[in-house]
């Protein structure tokens, strides 16, 4: 209630409440970031403390991003594919593999924080889960699931569907008890509460749980598509490393980067539309 | 739960309903720090639409008691029984005005918060509305149906919360002190309208008051509850609840103003 | 061994950085029977660092983290030609029937490979020998649908019939073998064509300049390992099943697929003395054409990065 | 305020207001799904379904197990170490990366939710920063802090503070304008607000990144002791991986989970101990 | 800041303090629901050691123009000084008693809370505690002083909301109807030790009430609010307040009844 000085800043980066001068200022200042952080990889080039074999030169990524866009006689883009046929294919795994996170995430939190016996029973298994690093267990995927996406998009759903279901609980345990009350003395039966009230409230912690989980999935990209990922961005990352081309290797993980910050982007402006009254819960 | 509500709606009109009997109630809260024995033992006997009116200083186990209840809080000794069911879990046939409209919904406007009970229960559309809007106009925020509740002033949320009860229309009515944050002249207005409710459904009411007059002109009972641990010190008719007079008229009244100092006396011993 | 110590080239370093793998050589021998730390005394500390491929030990010695590395022949090809500044003074072992190609029943000739999928670990030598057999047998890389996956995922893909064929070595190979994998071409048949591929040892140049007498000391205990694998296989066995975790006489089997070859041999013009560096020039020409790798260096780079000395010093 | 039913459930769970027959109990069932889990693995390994170099039987498991600290003529644990030399020095690298990433995570949160241009220049960095693959720049980090322990404990640090700042942010913009209005108006400085409001009320946020950072820092350890990784359970995995060693690979994953659980269990336990008042925030 | 407030704990006893001044103050919430014009426009002038009352119907803007005095919110037009300082921000020389107690700090003890403006200035531990306790009993929470705040009634968080302001000795006191949540007697008790306060250290005091009994028994100057847009329509000196009757014996007197009527009938109109 109100438009405190303390929030102001928050609220001020409400994209539709934001003026215009102020956009122009943001934007400004990000380039100008990028700008530093470039200049010093350039300054760190040029000076040649370490081989380009380590930190390639911001022209020798240029170089390789060229070739990855264009057809050069028998070389069509890197390793066969284009850049954005090798983003594509990723992209295709990640949204499948954390889409079924978005499934299965909330309602196992919902499950877990309402049902006291599934939570004993399943809860340190999630946990267990949670921990496993993929290159442990990928082998097990690949012959349960083929070599193909299905193992990989296995392994990018259970990279992502933790975070959520862990953030689903705690939103569950947050919410006010004067709420669940209310609800049900008007009348709201355990399934009404938990569809009416409890899904709600928990509703901005679980989209917090989403962001992480993206940012889990793109981790794990790589290790996904250590196996038959070309095409593929973290393949492609994986089979130039291997053959120490850097300069392929870096610019993977810069489309990588950027790619995970759009699409971040795009989930808290969705957040700021889904739940407008985050302040207010 | 349903059940009971459909039975709640049919007998209602007619002014009958289920007594309301506690029994050497009793409750103490026990954390890290201690126990504390807020309220008890109490018994009472409540006769299917009564209004009761509840008085006692700050911390004496008013809200506790009115938890146990509504069934959100079990008691640590002692039963209530709503006619031959005992009370152990909230349900549609008790509605509850909290003391803080923290249990209002952020992410529904006005009107949707209103029309919850309804929509729980599965009413249609326009039943929904049709309901919601008269309960709106009764407390006066039929211009604020559409905004979410956060914009609303502090009073305005407590009525808020009022109008989503009352288009429940539970045959057990708990308000935890309903018009303190309002002003005057609402107050004054909503008065009139909850006496007019009850007079016209039979309503069973208890009403969680500070001011003696609210309790003496509203209730058909005044109870007074001793300091922490909360027990019934004073037990009366009150012969004022089926006047027409609104309250400020009362004021006048010089039976009206015995009868406060009465109250008030019970309050203070 | 980047500490120096008075300078003198005939002086040990104080610590010796070595980067290992679990390949069924003298190297993991060497390691096992502690004969460096015997041959070096108290005075010099080795420390022994497990990598993973070859394309590892490459980032690991551009980092300046290690004095001493093994790779295969691909890698150390590839890094030659990205200029690493390293040198070959040993051969741990020549690839022999240790990486094959192996294929699902009804596969009888690399030109049945058309149209089906092959799997490999990119970058290897496995992943080079595949390349050698495809361009030997006229069949393109394009005909074939070759995919990268690590042995261990190699295997399980086999099992599931979702690969036809795949070019590892062990112990994934002899379990496809075992499991009615036909073997259409070997590392060792591939070398009869001139397509050789090796285990090889990597020494950066600033510490063989440093300190040749050290490396001297290394070689000759490799040396020394792989008499012993010639001579008595059983003692050798044992060492090596206890770094690699698994029994004697698996361990003596991998033995038997690879080719160990005696300083004095090394020395000869087969080896060190010509045959290895013409054999790096070739690889790395043969990768670029596969688009591999941008450029070749001169041949004389690959000359100069096998060092043929030590092995000859080797009494 | 008050115990309503509707939360009765979760203060059930809390340890000390636990009855002992509920403890049995929820033991029990614990060890029965442990149980069923078991049987299962059994089940599909008698079957014989796939190699046991895929999916070993638990047997074999137990003897890798057997292997891993006993030492046998020259064989001394499994790759020269003893299975808890092999954990602790994965716990050392986990207990520092994750360590540093506690001292920086809420300070950088911290710092991000409460100054604009903070945010505008960095936010987009730790975006990018949180989804790079471990695998895809880990040669970077050796080539600056080389090949011991440093690299590692940076990598699992980089995979850690992300969530930590993230949750940390969200916490702080979570907190009730009527409080910071309250402390203001008391005479808090900007700095004194931040200490003694912010903290506190986003403590429990701060908590859940923590769980959820050192979980992820688990998935990470493999990739961060892919070299020079021995002693180290990632190592130990990862080689033995190579090696078609699935049975030691499958010890290591199981040990990585429980010790994962165990740590996480400490830390609930711990959020226990210190946000008592979580529900009331 | 920190100058203002001893300036002010200097200045107190002896009355004295800074003018407040709105000019065309008006506020107006735009949301993405459109714009709501609360309160405005506002022209005041209050005297060092006044104290107002402000009465006005629900939602007509009395919390809005408190927390702009505040300095939690920016007017959309007009502008506040206290003194020569325009009021911009929150500062420890304008003390806020809040309509709710969620601005209460979960993870201190009752005590800690009270304690909290002095810790910010530095106080030492003794003289912070000492300090507290004597708030907390002229709060009645003696005993409660090491419970958390969560395990306190609604009434008794409001308690101590009220002590922890006193504590901070601001030289303008702010309360949004600080005694809504309390029984007659504690509230009473309560409004006993403000008025002593008032006359003993001449603070410069602004209450908001829905009683109109308490706004001209407390107040040295009552003011009413029209509907939203909330202005000012009744600004006049009640000479109540120098008075020493509690408000239940003032009830008796036929000219308190009269000055009530006056403000009710402003209030109504
Ligand atoms: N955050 C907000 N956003 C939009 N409108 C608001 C907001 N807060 C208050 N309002 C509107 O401003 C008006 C004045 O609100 P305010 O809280 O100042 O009233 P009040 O006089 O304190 O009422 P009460 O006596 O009920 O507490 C109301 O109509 C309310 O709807
Ligand atoms: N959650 C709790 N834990 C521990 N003690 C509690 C809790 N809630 C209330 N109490 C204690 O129980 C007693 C009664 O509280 P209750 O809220 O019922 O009082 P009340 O009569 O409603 O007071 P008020 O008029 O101030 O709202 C108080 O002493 C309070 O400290
Ligand atoms: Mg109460
Ligand atoms: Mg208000």
């Amino acid at each position: 209630m109100s438009t405190p000085v303390a929030v102001a800043i928050e609220e001020d980066e409400q994209a539709n409440a934001m003026p215009t001068r102020h956009r122009g200022r943001t934007f400004a200042l990000r380039l100008l970031s990028l700008g530093v952080v470039f200049g010093l990889w350039w300054l760190l080039t040029a000076l040649k403390i370490w081989s380009p074999l380590i930190l390639p030169a911001p022209s020798a990524v240029w170089r390789a991003f060229v070739q990855s866009v264009t057809t050069d006689g028998p070389r069509r883009g890197l390793a066969g594919y284009y850049l954005w046929e090798h983003l594509w294919a990723s992209l295709q795994r990640i949204l499948k593999g954390v889409g079924y996170a978005i499934i299965v995430g909330p309602l196992l939190g919902l499950a877990l924080a309402s049902f006291r016996w599934v939570r004993i029973v399943v809860e340190p298994w999630v946990g267990f889960l949670r921990a496993l690093p993929p290159l442990g267990y990928f082998s097990l995927l690949i012959i349960w699931f083929g070599i193909d996406d299905t193992s990989k998009i296995w392994l990018l759903f259970l990279a992502a569907f933790p975070p959520i279901t862990i953030a689903t609980i705690v939103g569950v345990e947050r919410v006010r008890t004067d709420r669940l009350n209310g609800a049900r003395s008007l009348g709201a039966s355990r399934l009404q509460v938990i569809r009416h009230i409890t899904l709600p409230s928990a509703l901005p912690d679980v989209l917090t749980g989403i962001r992480v989980a993206f940012g889990f999935a793109w981790t794990t990209i790589v290790a996904a598509e250590t196996a038959n990922g070309i095409p593929g961005i973290g393949g492609l990352a994986w089979a130039t490393k291997k053959e120490n081309r850097t300069d392929v290797a870096i610019l993977c993980v810069i489309v990588i980067g950027i790619t995970a910050v759009l699409i971040d982007a795009v989930l808290q402006r969705l957040e700021h539309r889904l739940v407008p009254w985050k302040h207010h819960a | 739960m349903n059940e009971a509500n459909d039975a709640a709606k049919v007998a209602g009109a007619s002014g009958s309903g289920h007594p309301l009997r506690l029994r050497a109630l009793s409750h103490t809260y026990r954390t890290e720090r201690g126990a504390t024995h807020a309220v008890g033992p109490i018994d009472l006997e409540v006769a299917p639409g009564e209004f009761l009116s509840l008085l006692g200083p700050s911390g004496c186990g008013k809200t506790t008691l009115l938890q146990i209840l509504a069934g959100f809080v079990h008691p640590s000794d002692g039963s209530v029984m709503l006619g031959d069911q005992p009370v152990s879990a909230p349900a549609a046939d008790r509605g509850v005005v909290f003391q803080q409209s923290s249990a209002l919904l952020p992410w529904r406007s006005v009107r949707q918060n209103v029309e919850l009970g309804l929509q729980l229960a599965g009413a249609n559309k326009a039943a929904r509305r049709t309901r919601a809007d008269a309960e709106l106009a009764r407390v006066g925020l039929t211009d604020f149906a559409d905004r979410p509740v956060y914009e609303l002033s502090g009073g305005m949320q407590q009525r808020v919360q009022i109008a989503r009860v009352l288009a429940n229309d539970p045959e057990l009515l708990l308000m935890d002190e309903p018009f303190g944050a309002l002003d005057a002249m609402t107050r004054e207005h909503l008065q009139g309208e909850l006496r007019h409710l009850w007079r016209t459904t039979g309503r069973t009411m208890v009403l969680i008051t500070h001011s003696v007059e609210e309790a003496v002109a509203l209730g058909s009972r005044v109870l007074v509850m001793s300091p922490r641990p909360g027990r019934i010190v004073f037990d009366q008719p009150s012969p004022f609840a089926n006047s027409d007079r609104p309250l400020s008229v009362m004021l006048d009244d010089p039976d009206f103003h015995e009868e406060c100092r009465r109250v008030r006396s019970a309050i203070e011993h | 061994g980047s500490d120096s110590d008075g300078g003198g080239s005939a002086a040990n370093p104080t610590t010796i950085r070595i980067g290992y793998q679990i390949i069924p050589n003298g190297d993991l021998i060497v390691k096992n029977k502690g004969w460096l730390e015997e041959a070096f005394g108290k005075d010099v500390k080795i420390e022994w660092s497990l990598f993973d491929s070859g394309g590892s030990v490459n980032e690991a010695i551009v980092a300046g983290a290690l004095d001493i590395g093994l790779a295969g022949s691909s890698p150390v090809s590839r890094g030659i030609s990205q200029g690493i500044t390293y040198q070959v003074p040993w051969i741990h072992d020549v690839i022999g029937k240790a990486e094959s190609l192996v294929a699902k029943e009804g596969i009888a000739t690399i030109a049945d490979l058309k149209g089906k999928t092959v799997a490999t670990p990119f970058a290897s030598t496995a992943h080079f020998s595949l390349l050698a057999a495809l361009a030997d047998a006229g069949v393109a890389e394009a005909d074939v649908n070759v995919i990268d996956a690590e042995p261990a995922d190699i295997y399980a893909a086999w099992q599931r019939g979702d690969i036809d064929a795949a070019y590892v070595w062990n112990p994934n190979l002899a379990k496809m073998i075992a499991e009615g994998g036909t073997v259409l071409i070997t590392s060792a048949d591939l070398a009869a064509k001139g397509k050789t591929t090796y285990d090889l040892s990597v020494v950066t140049n600033d510490f063989a300049s440093k300190y040749p007498a050290a490396v001297q000391t290394w070689v000759a205990q490799q040396d020394r390992a792989v008499a012993l694998i010639n001579d008595n296989p059983d003692d050798a066995a044992a060492s090596l099943a206890v770094e690699m975790s698994i029994t004697a006489e698996e361990a003596k089997a991998q033995l038997g697929d690879l080719v160990f070859v005696s300083a004095k041999d090394q020395a000869g013009a087969d080896y060190l003395g010509g045959g290895l560096a013409a054999n790096l020039f070739a690889a790395a020409k043969f990768n670029v054409e596969q688009g591999k790798i941008d450029a070749v260096k001169d041949e004389a780079e690959y000359t100069k990065a096998v060092n043929a000395t030590f092995a000859a010093a080797v009494k």
